[in-house]
């Protein structure tokens, strides 16, 4: 579906990423998985058009998507949950779930977008009693939920989550690592950029591993959780 | 049983930002000339350890010892004249000012004259400019960056950047120096070349606190590391103990589910 | 008139110049909040505002409504024309250069009002009749004033509709608070910023032009208006809109209460002096929050 | 010469790099010489400032010009103090004609209304402006943003009231009339070359002042301030107390210029120092360059300049000179010298590169 | 790097003297410098007296000009600053050739460019109102030293105002409450009536300021009607004339209200719409020409001037056009009489006496630089769009 190929990028004067290729099938979940710094954050940014490629190509289903605008990507359905949310904090959580909408404005979606709000309050409860409440007031994991929730606004194609479990308590962790795989069975193509690594490779089909903006290892996920390897990118070999 | 020489105490600081609680009863004691570091997942509260320590804000709770004085309700600027010198996760140099220049910002506070006399430029400025001078190519000299003193900043590699950083906060003659993710960014090279840095820092006889996400580069060189998680210390010991600490463990490769 | 009586009608037209202040610093909102600048060229929106009414109304003799909207959408059609070019193109994003940039933008269009208008004062027909009407007690206010009222009630109730209630709207504030999840939500930055410069050319259309009719209008009365207008919008809290209401209320009455009862030779001096003090005692303004690091 | 090398070796290895990279290195390039400009070694750039003083008078002889030159010259006073403050300390201030006019006011009220002899009134009327802009710095600088330009903004206006309100000692709005010459022993600097050798005097040592003080501690603790505060404060300087101090060093500066025009021209009234006058200043730091000190004298010198050329346009010269200004701001908002520099660097650059 | 600025220097330099030479070119008329506000503030007011002026001066070139030379008006643009005003001063003295200065608008510019104009030794006719500029002495020390080559077109304004209080009293006004715009004009408004309305009997029981760019002079006039007054004087010119009308009217203001000798304009009816109904103003003869009765020996001066003003621009002449017309007139006679030399013609404007001028005649002396009495002022009252001549 997608296909990243030898792409290079700077990120405020850093290599971020070095010549890295990527293949993400279709209605799979991916992982990538590194420490911080690695470049992770950085792929999803050139793949949602914030920063440009300085080499390589990122396309989408045959069509090179590396020089679009930020909105054309979304218009095409890759849409971004970033990290840390960024969450329109005074808005209500009702806005920023219509906001998540707005690729498909327009009278004709009306009926579609008010029943995927119904079914995105399905899919978090909580945030249907938060409703008129500003997005800043929620608790961490109600802000990610929301993040997450105004995302999948946008009938995405591909969803690209940003760690989604950052600074959240484990229980809602567990309870949004859950609902990605939810996600997956209705269809929805998803990179998801985790530290917990462990969570990750659980529910993802197949995982990369970078670091320094440069891969890693790569492979099933299953395989990966086993690695000894991925052990030491973590804690180091401390020689 | 003597007590080790501690240069920095801090019992139980907590701080709360607006309802997130930030840093949880935290406390940790640095033993005199040693690489004592921090780590822990994005968002464990490892930056905003280093701001506590530098007074950047105040502490919700608990409070700071430096060389047993206290640090409360001391100006950012003062903690420094009182010895600790420190870098940012997202590097903070004068752009538009040479690696010269950067250094000799931080010769500050070893000197006095003011706006009067230098706008005059009194004989008094010129001598302390003559030594300011001096130990700038001192310190220009201790991390390698003679050869590239009078370019601008801005220009730099990213890499060359963050070691002006560090020469600017040698160059306020730290007792402590805090170290932000010195190697973030950094290619392989290069963060070997940061660790013999910071190794021959210590050997001086300045301590360092480093903040880390790069575990080779901690495990290498910590005399001792403290693990923080969601704000709270999870453990603490020498490299092999928190290699093998299953808490640890636990905390970066994510808990069972 | 009694003591009492002398302080409503200070009152009364303190609310009436307040109202202007407050419409005017909602346009200087409006364009902060897309893109932390201060739009000096509101000062320009303003006269622009009340010299096309003049133009359409008086010379051409078109209905007082449609000639009303029409100034509207010509001066909206200014301030994009200003965001479109220069404003878009400048190769400095620094907020600084931006602003100066502004101030380059509204000596264009003034010398270019006085070129197509002369210098001359106009005067604008009273959307209905100048008899005044006596409120008990001895206070007045003529039927404009009660327009002004009206008006400035009613953009604010259409721009809280809009913000509120419309899908546009709420992507114009979400882009104010994040540019980045804007653009993330497929909003086109670009495209919003536009459209503040539009919609805070309107406003400043819509404050010229109330106002013309009582104090008559020229190619450059928007100066001291629009810098007023930026006064209450600090005042109130820069960016905030309810902080622009209250911060215009606030700068007319202390205006209009400091002539009356104080001295009519200090009354901007003292208007700016509690505003210093204000600034100084909350500097974010009465309801403002946050920092803006931005100049 | 050193910079030179450093900087041709960059281009060298420009060569072979990805665009960005390339970007980088012209963008480092442009920094070096931008820094070249406000250059520590530039005794030569005085020197011919120097030169070009005693100069001038043998190829002008036209009055009007000395008064453009004249103004210039009191405009770039003002300038480069303000320079000091925007550029350098990275504040703003709107309400600079306030302190110009002070200086204005003290020293025609002291000497035409008190009979002080004029040079100690000048230095009082520096003195007191100082003591104004610390009471009135003091609060407003730990304002941020749009915040201080209002204050600023806000205290020029009331000082401008004041000027017309306070009559038994300004004057009022009929100005302040009869203020004498300034001279030094026996000779008064009553026609318009004396003062410009008086003026452009004291633009010179002004100069030469800021140049000392940037470059010393204190310079580059304020440059360092506006690089980035948090980390000034983390070296042990004390950015609150700079801002402030720089802010009224800015104003003595102005305050020295008001008294030179007060004596220069022998009438003040209000409307020389509104709200006008405060924000040409500040286009001029800008379309100099903010943070350059030889900037400073052109952005004065151009604008100043300018303003009067456009005059030829008849009453158009209003828009003439708004679309002069867009242009700088648009196409070179390093400021004019500067920006004019990187364009032709950039040429060059691209060239060898192509090469 | 340091060549290049010089090289920079020296360009800017032979640019400023390439524009500068263009201005000079030798030319046969006789000029007369025109110094106005065209920008800025009081552009409103330059403007028309650049107008008038110019419609001066075509008027002697039609007739042939100056044994043969035309008449030429080189112009600049004071921009309502006193420091561009004396920078446009020294321009024109130094790049044209000219005889005689007419201008400045305003009385603040006027004043910082008179010290100039007397050390240059030029005659100037000024058209600000401000009777500060020739009542003040050059060098306050000596109180003798008056403006010897400065001289005023309009009214002095404590005579407009002595007009004002000559009237009230004649119709049992009593009280009166003065607001004024707080600039220059204004105060030296607030001043003169202090002097004359005592006078005349007149008592002044309130007084107050306003800006001249305020909106709403309400809480003044509330003010003002709250201590009791039967007449109220506005001292301004520009917007605010039409707003005080205005505001009396709202306010249900009685109290009849005068306005100051520059309010007799088309444009009060612009600013001031139907409130303009009934203000009383003291006014040159310009905008009631067709009613003074045939014995006036203005009359036809004006009548013809009127007529010219409205073939030219297609509009009605203000009392600040006849100010202006009278300073070019005058100097013009000047011209004619003595030829073009500047110490000559500002002794001819000296001695001016008996000339029938369109504000009035002229009777100019080295007492009186301005020459105008109080005799030459009427009062008018505004009358459905018009004005009508009060007796």
């Amino acid at each position: 579906m997608l296909v990243i190929d030898g792409i290079s990028a700077y990120y405020g004067g850093v290599r971020a990423l070095d010549k890295i290729s990527l293949v993400l099938e279709e209605g799979e979940i991916l992982a990538l998985i590194g420490g911080n710094g690695a470049g992770k954050t950085t792929i999803l940014n050139l793949i949602s058009g914030i920063i440009k490629p300085t080499h390589g190509t990122i396309m989408l289903r045959g069509e090179d998507i590396g020089s679009f605008s930020p909105e054309r990507i979304v218009e095409l359905g890759i849409i971004q949950v970033p990290e840390g949310r960024h969450l329109f904090g005074p808005l209500t959580v009702q806005e920023n779930l219509e906001i998540g909408a707005y690729r498909r404005r327009g009278r004709q979606n009306k009926k579609k977008i008010s029943d995927d709000f119904e079914h995105i309050l399905q899919l978090f409860p909580v945030l249907g009693k938060r409703l008129k409440q500003r997005a800043e007031t929620l608790s961490g994991g109600e802000q990610q939920m929301l993040a997450i929730g105004r995302g999948l606004m946008g009938r995405p194609l591909l969803l690209l989550l940003d760690e989604p479990s950052l600074g959240l308590a484990p229980l809602v962790m567990q309870e949004i690592i859950s609902i990605i795989g939810r996600l997956r069975q209705e269809g929805t193509t998803i990179l998801l950029v985790e530290q917990n690594a462990r969570a990750a490779l659980k529910i993802a089909d197949r995982a990369y591993v970078l670091e320094a903006g440069k891969m890693r290892l790569q492979g099933s996920a299953a395989d990966l959780l086993e690695n000894v390897e991925l052990k030491k990118a973590y804690l180091g070999n401390g020689s | 049983m003597s007590r080790p020489n501690y240069i920095l105490e801090i019992n139980s600081i907590s701080k709360n930002f607006g309802g997130l609680q930030a840093i949880t009863r935290l406390s940790f004691n640095v033993e005199e000339g040693l690489i004592f570091s921090i780590i822990g997942p994005n968002g464990a509260g490892k930056t905003t350890a280093i701001n506590l320590i530098t007074s950047m804000y105040p502490p919700t709770s608990g409070e700071i010892l430096f060389e047993g004085q206290k640090l409360f309700r001391k100006k950012p600027y003062q903690v420094a004249l009182m010895g600790i010198g420190r870098t940012f996760q997202n590097i903070q140099v004068f752009q538009k000012m040479s690696v010269r220049e950067n250094v000799m910002v931080g010769c500050h506070t070893q000197s006095d004259s003011g706006f009067l006399r230098c706008l005059m430029h009194t004989p008094s400025v010129w001598k302390e400019e003559k030594v300011i001078r001096q130990k700038t190519d001192a310190v220009l000299k201790f991390l390698d960056l003679d050869s590239k003193a009078d370019m601008l900043v801005g220009g730099l590699p990213y890499g060359v950047q963050k070691r002006v950083e560090i020469a600017r906060a040698l160059a306020i003659e730290p007792k402590l120096l805090l170290l932000d993710e010195p190697v973030a960014g950094l290619n392989l090279q290069e963060t070997e070349e940061m660790a013999g840095t910071i190794l021959k820092i210590r050997d001086t006889g300045i301590t360092v606190i480093l903040v880390e996400h790069d575990m080779n580069l901690i495990m290498g060189i910590s005399n001792r590391i403290t693990v923080l998680d969601y704000g709270k210390k999870i453990a603490e010991g020498s490299a092999k103990e928190i290699q093998n600490n299953p808490k640890v463990i636990d905390a970066y490769l994510g808990k069972e589910l | 008139m009694d003591f009492s009586q002398q302080i409503a009608q200070y009152i009364i037209t303190g609310l009436t110049i307040g109202a202007i202040y407050a419409i005017v610093a909602m346009g200087f909102n409006i364009i902060h909040n897309a893109t932390g600048i201060v739009n000096f060229a509101q000062c320009e929106f303003i006269s622009l505002g009340g010299m096309f009414m003049y133009s359409l109304a008086v010379l051409f003799k078109v209905n007082l409504i449609i000639a009303f909207f029409i100034s509207m959408a010509g001066v909206a059609l200014i301030g994009a024309l200003i965001e479109m070019g220069p404003i878009r193109h400048a190769r400095s994003k620094e907020i600084i250069i931006l602003i100066f940039l502004t101030i380059g933008l509204s000596e264009i269009l003034r010398g270019a009002a006085q070129e197509v208008w002369g210098t001359d004062n106009v005067g604008v027909p009273a959307f209905s009749g100048e008899a005044p009407i006596h409120l008990p007690g001895g206070a007045a206010i003529v039927p404009q004033h009660l327009w002004i009222f009206a008006i400035t009630v009613m953009v604010m109730l259409m721009l809280r509709y809009f913000f509120k209630k419309t899908l546009m709207g709420k992507a114009m504030r979400a882009t104010a608070v994040n540019r980045r999840a804007a653009a993330l939500a497929g909003i086109s930055v670009n495209r919003m910023v536009l459209f503040s410069f539009a919609f805070s050319g309107a406003l400043g259309a819509v404050a010229g032009m109330i106002i013309a009719p009582i104090s008559s209008t020229s190619y450059d009365t928007g100066i001291m208006l629009g810098l007023k207008g930026f006064a209450a919008a600090i005042l109130g809290g820069y960016g905030n809109f309810a902080g622009a209401i209250l911060g215009g209320i606030i700068l007319g009455i202390l205006e209009s209460l400091g002539a009356g009862l104080i001295s009519s030779q200090y009354k901007d001096a003292i208007a700016f002096f509690v505003l210093l003090l204000v600034l100084f005692l909350k500097p974010t303004g009465i309801m403002g929050y946050g920092e803006s690091e931005r100049v | 010469m050193e910079n030179r090398k450093g900087f041709s070796l960059n281009i060298s290895k420009g060569h072979n790099f990805i665009p960005i990279e390339r970007k980088r290195t012209i963008e480092s390039c442009l920094l070096l010489v931008n820094r070249m400009l406000l250059k520590q070694k530039d005794n030569l750039c005085f020197g011919i400032l120097a030169l070009v003083i005693v100069a001038i008078p043998m190829f002008v002889e036209s009055k009007y010009y000395f008064i453009v030159l004249n103004v210039i010259g009191l405009n770039t006073i003002v300038v480069v103090g303000l320079n000091l403050l925007i550029g350098f300390a990275g504040q703003i201030s709107l309400g600079h004609a306030a302190f110009y006019g002070l200086g204005s006011y003290f020293s025609g009220i002291l000497t035409v209304n008190y009979g002080f002899p004029m040079w100690p009134a000048m230095l009082v009327g520096m003195l007191a402006t100082g003591a104004v802009a610390y009471l009135i710095g003091y609060p407003s600088l730990k304002l941020r943003g749009h915040y201080l330009v209002m204050a600023t903004l806000g205290f020029g206006i009331i000082i401008n009231i004041l000027m017309g309100e306070l009559e038994q000692f300004t004057g009022g709005h009929d100005g302040l009339m009869g203020i004498p010459p300034l001279t030094i022993g026996g000779l008064a600097f009553d026609n318009d070359l004396k003062n410009f050798y008086l003026i452009w005097s004291f633009v010179f040592f002004f100069m030469l002042a800021a140049r000392n003080l940037l470059n010393s501690r204190v310079g580059r603790a304020l440059r360092a301030i506006h690089g980035s505060e948090v980390a000034a404060n983390s070296l042990g300087i004390n950015t609150a107390d700079y801002k402030v101090k720089v802010f009224v060093l800015s104003a003595m500066f102005a305050s020295v210029s008001g008294s030179l025009y007060a004596h220069y021209i022998t009438f003040i009234s209000p409307s020389s120092y509104d709200f006008y006058y405060s924000i040409q200043v500040v286009t001029m730091v800008i379309v100099g360059g903010m943070g350059s000190l030889w900037g400073s004298l052109f952005g004065a010198g151009i604008l100043t300049f300018i303003s009067e050329a456009l005059h030829i346009a008849e009453q158009y010269h209003i828009i003439a000179y708004g679309i002069f200004l867009c242009l700088v701001l648009v196409f070179l908002p390093e400021g004019i010298v500067v920006g004019i520099y990187n364009f032709f660097l950039k040429i060059k650059t691209r060239k060898a590169i192509i090469k | 790097m340091n060549r290049r600025l010089l090289t920079l220097v020296v360009m800017v330099i032979t640019v400023s003297f390439m524009v500068g030479s263009s201005l000079c070119y030798s030319a046969e008329p006789i000029k007369i410098a025109g110094i106005f506000a065209l920008t800025g503030r009081a552009a409103h007011i330059g403007t028309a007296q650049k107008d008038a002026v110019l419609l001066a001066i075509d008027e002697a070139n039609q007739q042939g000009g100056i044994n043969g030379r035309m008449l030429e008006m080189v112009m600049e643009d004071t921009e309502s600053n006193p420091t561009k005003a004396v920078m446009a001063l020294k321009k024109i003295l130094e790049s044209q050739d000219v005889v005689a200065i007419i201008g400045p608008t305003l009385t603040g510019t006027a004043m910082a460019m008179r010290g100039f104009i007397e050390k240059e030794k030029i005659p100037a006719f000024m058209h600000s109102g401000g009777d500060v500029i020739l009542k003040a002495p050059l060098d306050k020390k000596d109180p003798n030293s008056m403006p010897k080559w400065t001289f005023k077109s309009p009214y002095k304004a404590a005579d407009a105002m002595g007009k004002i209080c000559q009237y009230m009293n004649k119709h049992g006004i009593k009280k009166i409450g003065f607001v004024y715009s707080n600039e220059g004009f204004g105060k030296d408004g607030l001043r003169n009536v202090k002097v004359q309305a005592p006078k005349y009997g007149v008592e002044i029981v309130a007084q107050e300021a306003f800006q001249p760019k305020d909106i709403d002079m309400t809480a003044q006039l509330t003010r003002i009607n709250a201590k009791g007054v039967d007449a109220i004087i506005a001292w301004t010119v520009g917007p605010a004339m039409g707003i005080i009308a205005k505001n009396i009217k709202q306010l249900g203001i009685k109290a009849p209200l005068f306005e100051c000798h520059g309010a007799g304009d088309p444009i009060f009816w612009k600013v001031a719409g139907e409130s303009g109904e009934g203000v009383m103003m003291p006014s040159t003869k310009i905008v009631v020409g067709d009613q003074l009765p045939d014995s006036d020996i203005q009359k036809k001066k004006v009548l013809d001037y009127v007529k010219a003003y409205q073939t030219k621009f297609n509009r009605e002449p203000g009392t600040m056009v006849a100010y202006g017309a009278d300073a070019a007139f005058i100097i013009i006679d000047a011209i004619k009489k003595v030829g073009p030399d500047r110490a000559k013609i500002r002794d001819a404007i000296e001695n001016t006496t008996g000339y029938v001028g369109i504000s009035g005649i002229y009777n100019i002396s080295p007492q009186d630089h301005n020459g105008l009495s109080m005799d030459d002022i009427v009062m008018i009252k505004a009358t459905k769009g018009g004005w009508k001549l009060l007796d």
